[in-house]
């Protein structure tokens, strides 16, 4: 459960195991389908240790607890801007993040405090950045949608649809270049790929063979608008066949099914410098930014996907596995409630940025003179 | 006269224009089922139907090159950009297409339409939602460039705007949905467009502001006029084509200009204005015309950065201090 | 073989018969095939009359010589700027636009002066544009890369690479948005469709069911660079897919074929209002413009592609069905020089445009006042 | 010191920092097989392999992102658009990343970069190839531009910006790759950006020209001296960071001011430098600063039309004098 190794996670052990099955997004929640899914887990943590999987459900929760009080903050206005919550996604970037290397890279959309924490960013300089601080990781310049921390690999927090789908494409473009054996995923949601930049993008990636993998967040809606409403195809793992690039379908609230579709493609990547488009079906819970009251869905479409919290969903696995009892992870949620508050006083203490910040970082080489001016 | 909110008055003129007009059509993202992202197409859907009122997939450079086909054969399209922002991936649409058509056929294709849609900065949306654009549209013949900043401008304006036969960037200022202000209630009323407006009267000194910059540019002609300064406060509305000779005229009476605006300097609408002066009166001037800018950097999530960043009542003062040796 | 009606070459008989099956593009051109190719040839001539026959050899001839007139002008410097010629495409925008009424619209790209011809404009006003002249169809303001001619339904003529599928696209928005069974034809190289504004523009066709057909003109080169080097997928038709979109390759050398498939997708949507994309495989003979000498492809590959010269192709049906003797289609060769060289002398005396025309057209509302500035 | 071309000059530059260091790569349509379309790449796929010269699809936003994302991870891209013209489709790339990375990190992603290409008018090539777009670029903090008008400065320049560890927009200009001049042969030689060059002294009037306008410039200058009248003329060379203390030195000699460019007037980089000097100079102007512009039209096809649109050395010649009240 250390912080320390957050994305080597044991995905040695992991990649053993055979490739289990696509599980299909949205089953019915009958008690039938309730009882072949806890079969099926035991199955699949077999192979996967104790700690990798607390790891995990520690993860999603500090995600989850963290945008709760992110949401908190917003409302007190601590927090300014637009800020986007990933609460009922988390088993997304959590699962797929797990497999990868601390030197891999990740980049995301503006819906990206998942991701960063994911990636081995503290709590702290996620929240004091998004508190605007100088202590922030991108030094309060950067806000909510525009986090970075180049230690740990996490390279942004991009606040045009689809504008970081062309730069991961050129980051796993450089690991081919420099020869090391680095991959690099790209997040994205399922809006972001009507854009052209994620057209040409693929086709480029395939092209030239790149390690990239695309990761759709298929939440099922841009903002206000379904996929229904705005893709002329549903099945967004098909467009993977436009450029003849390997796509699978997953299951977005089951943390291990994203573990496991990711593994495959991060081996095709690091193996074979391949490219995938994973098409990853889950859902948020909360509205698309903070304000958005989210009057596009309807109360019970909401408390159905509910139903597959992706959190209750692990943690039953946990309990069911005997991996965890109830009590550990009761006891392990008032640690986790325990940095996030943490996070809240260190970001609330952070002084704001200098006043002299708002003229640096805006060239690496200002050729400052007093004959310039820019 | 009613007082209503800029919102409000966007939204009346874009319900008249579109119950005058049937081949006048809106399309952007959220703009119909969602009520538009902030607001300004609000019961347009219920009224006007899916047909007229249309949600678009985020493909900003897909859709305004839709919109300027559907002009190029009769319609009359409004295509919102969700803010401005969004805009420079469509770019090679406005420009290349909808600016040139008219004159790369011959004069064969006119492009009747209006992009809209909020610009410059927000609160605290950091440096890829808040940028300043008009200088970069204005740059181009064949646009014409509106930036309201009243209820009734932003009314007779956008009116104006879908009436006109050309390719219209109208930018909203997001900060000022919310502005109030009185709006003459005749559904033909209408602001040409190419007229700037004298908001106040004074003697001594212009200043030139634009969208954000003019309520604050009044607020600081008020606190001039206790210290003595009487200022005329002039918005262009228009920014292409500009009408220089309103301002001009001010200029040979006060002699001395500050221009504003919260756009970046280098290359912006504030240069181009003092130039033109320049140019047109320079034996008028008693001082150099200063410029009031936002600040030339990428704009800051913090709050005291971005507050930093965006000119405010104080640097107008001194600025118009400054013009007049004080 | 007037030119007064160009588009509406007796479409209806061919409606009405069964659509053809699709011929494979690049058969090897051995005996047996080009035997096969005759039988197949007389069978399908079947319910298309003599005058249709001979108005689509006499359209691409013009073309042909139009072009070649052109190139001559060009060495001479009496055309300047880019000029892209179409020979060994004709059988492409012939076939395609014989089909459609004159009420139906044609975008295209730069490679235009075919289309522009089919469309039914005057070799002189075409010609005069080229020459830069104020009789051009354009006035002489937009050159070999931008024609237009409003009354024919000739909408360009784009010279950014896929900037005209987005318009395309919005024209037959507006077809529907009118009511009116208008279609409308967007042609483009199979290189624009790795460009965003194709993928796109697809999306939102079939998303709202525009009545477009997308014609890509796959001559296997974006300027030096083959399909191969810049497409991960070589199967363009397939990319149709991606958006559930009807879509069908096409032997771009035959212009029946492109005929037959055109109808079909013009039947879709004038009754469907449904969007098509065919991809009609061709080659082009020449360089990518003027200046290009072309050194990226061997002589032995243009001449096995020249082999299936869609002239000769159609030549060799119409004599061999006894359509027209080899007499008659050089009587009227004679007769296209005549015209094409008359649209020279009508180029070479028309005037240059007044000086004054700098200043029009630059705003259809000038809102002409001293006090205005641009 | 050799004779060569601009064309050559680059090729020189690009072929010695690819040499130098292996960060550095080369992308863009047709750069590589067909030795760039303008040649400018001759021979580098053959010297350097299809790892470091890379051909690309034409898909500019792709392939510019792309580059941004290789250079936040260490390398050195040089992307070539094969006219700028076509960098209209990759604008959000290079100024939503690019130009802003490295502050919206908080200084952690710098992009050491280089966006290079023809720009400007060409030859009869119309409307959407023609197209001057310093101005544009030049708004946005983040990004250097600059335009090179001699072979010495084209090769110094563009070394220079490789080195540079910030995103350059490297505006060549098309007709101007054939003209000879004289260019150290040293591999170190750079010239740093920022800097102006007096291209020839004078005492009269300034003429402050860039790019095409440089060589008309100093024809303009040589035929103003047969009539008494000695011109400065100064190529800023680097437009952003613009080096106005060179401009401002020679102002306050000649205390008259010409600037010429081949772009659109509204918003440009000469109105910039206009509202610098009344800015900075304004008590040392005996005249207002004169700007001669590109016609503010959509370029037109036509010879005649396009001879027209862009300024010619009369047109200098006759603001030189204006200035000077002859
Ligand atoms: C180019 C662009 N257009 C519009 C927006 C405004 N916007 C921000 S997020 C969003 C919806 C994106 O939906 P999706 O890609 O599905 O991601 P999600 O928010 O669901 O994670 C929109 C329209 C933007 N930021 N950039
Ligand atoms: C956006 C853009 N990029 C580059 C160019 C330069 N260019 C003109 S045509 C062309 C090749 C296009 O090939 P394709 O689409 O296959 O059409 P073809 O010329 O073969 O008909 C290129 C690169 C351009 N005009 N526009
Ligand atoms: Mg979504
Ligand atoms: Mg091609």
């Amino acid at each position: 459960m250390s912080r320390q190794t957050p994305n080597s996670a044991s995905s040695s052990e992991a990649k053993g195991r055979a490739a289990a099955a696509v599980i299909e997004a949205e089953p019915p929640a009958s008690e039938a389908s309730v009882e072949a899914r806890k079969a099926e887990q035991k199955a699949r943590i077999k192979g996967l240790d104790r700690e990798t999987l607390i790891e995990l459900y520690y993860q999603m929760l500090l995600v989850r607890r963290f945008e709760e009080k992110s949401a908190e903050s917003y409302s007190m206005g601590k927090i300014g801007g637009f800020c986007h919550l990933y609460i009922g996604q988390e088993a997304v970037a959590i699962g797929a993040i797990s497999v990868i290397r601390r030197d891999d890279y990740v980049l995301t959309s503006y819906r990206e405090h998942a991701h960063a924490l994911a990636k081995g960013m503290t709590a702290d300089s996620v929240m004091a950045e998004l508190y605007g601080k100088a202590t922030g990781c991108s030094k309060g310049k950067g806000g909510s949608m525009h986090m970075f921390d180049k230690r740990v690999g996490f390279l942004g927090g991009h606040a045009i649809v689809g504008g970081q789908i062309p730069l991961a494409t050129g980051v796993a473009f450089a690991s081919k270049y420099q020869g090391t054996d680095q991959v690099t995923l790209c997040f994205f949601g399922e809006a972001a790929v009507n854009q052209g930049a994620f057209h040409e993008s693929l086709n480029m990636a395939q092209l030239w063979k790149l390690p990239c993998i695309y990761i759709c967040e298929n939440n099922q809606y841009g903002m206000g608008t379904s996929l229904e409403r705005a893709m002329s195809l549903k099945d967004i793992s098909l467009k993977a066949r436009a450029y003849e690039l390997a796509g699978e379908i997953v299951d977005g609230m089951d943390v291990l099914a994203v573990r496991e579709a990711t593994e495959r493609a991060v081996a095709r990547a690091r193996k074979e410098s391949l490219p995938t488009l994973l098409e990853v079906r889950t859902y948020r819970f909360m509205g698309h930014s903070m304000s958005d009251p989210g009057n596009y869905r309807t109360r019970a479409e909401i408390e159905h996907h509910q139903e597959r919290d992706p959190l209750k969903l692990f943690f039953a696995t946990l309990v069911e596995t005997e991996t965890a009892s109830e009590k550990e992870l009761a006891d392990l949620d008032k640690r986790v409630r325990e940095e996030v508050a943490q996070s809240v006083r260190f970001a609330d203490e952070s002084p704001e940025p200098d006043p002299a910040e708002l003229y640096t970082d805006i060239y690496a080489n200002p050729l400052v003179s007093s004959e310039a001016v820019y | 006269m009613a007082v209503i909110t800029i919102r409000e008055a966007l939204n009346q003129a874009l319900r008249e224009e579109l119950q005058r007009d049937k081949n006048v059509f809106l399309m952007g993202e959220e703009v119909a089922a969602y009520q538009g992202a902030y607001k300004v197409t609000k019961g347009l859907l219920e009224e006007f139907g899916p047909k007229r009122v249309i949600d678009t997939p985020i493909t900003e450079l897909g859709f305004a090159g839709l919109g300027v086909g559907a002009a190029m054969v009769g319609l009359r399209p409004i295509v919102e950009f969700m803010t401005w922002n969004f805009s420079i991936l469509a770019t090679d649409q406005i420009i290349n297409s909808a600016a040139k058509m008219l004159y790369m056929s011959g004069g064969q294709f006119k492009i009747p339409m209006v992009f809209r849609g909020p610009g410059g900065s927000a609160f605290q949306v950091s440096s890829q939602h808040s940028q300043a654009l008009e200088s970069w549209y204005a740059y181009f013949p064949g646009l014409k460039v509106v930036m309201p900043s009243t209820p009734a401008d932003a009314k007779g304006l956008l009116k104006s705007a879908i009436r006109d036969d050309d390719p219209v960037i109208f930018i909203e200022q997001e900060r000022m949905y919310g502005q109030k202000g009185e709006v003459p209630d005749d559904e033909d009323f209408l602001i040409p467009l190419g007229v700037a407006d004298v908001k106040r009267a004074g003697t001594d000194a212009t200043i030139v502001a634009r969208s954000l910059m003019v309520p604050l540019a009044l607020k600081a002609a008020e606190e001039l006029e206790k210290q003595g300064v009487s200022c005329e406060v002039i918005d262009p509305r228009t920014i292409r084509p500009l009408d220089i000779g309103t301002i001009i005229k001010s200029v040979k009476k006060t002699n001395r200009v500050v221009v504003a605006e919260e756009s970046h300097p280098f290359c912006g609408v504030a240069g181009e204005i003092s130039a033109e002066i320049n140019e047109r009166a320079f034996d008028y001037l008693d001082a150099p015309v200063r410029r009031v800018s936002g600040a030339d950097v990428p704009m800051p999530y913090a709050k005291n950065l971005e507050n930093l960043a965006i000119p405010g009542v104080e640097q107008i003062i001194a600025a118009v201090r400054e013009v007049a040796y004080l």
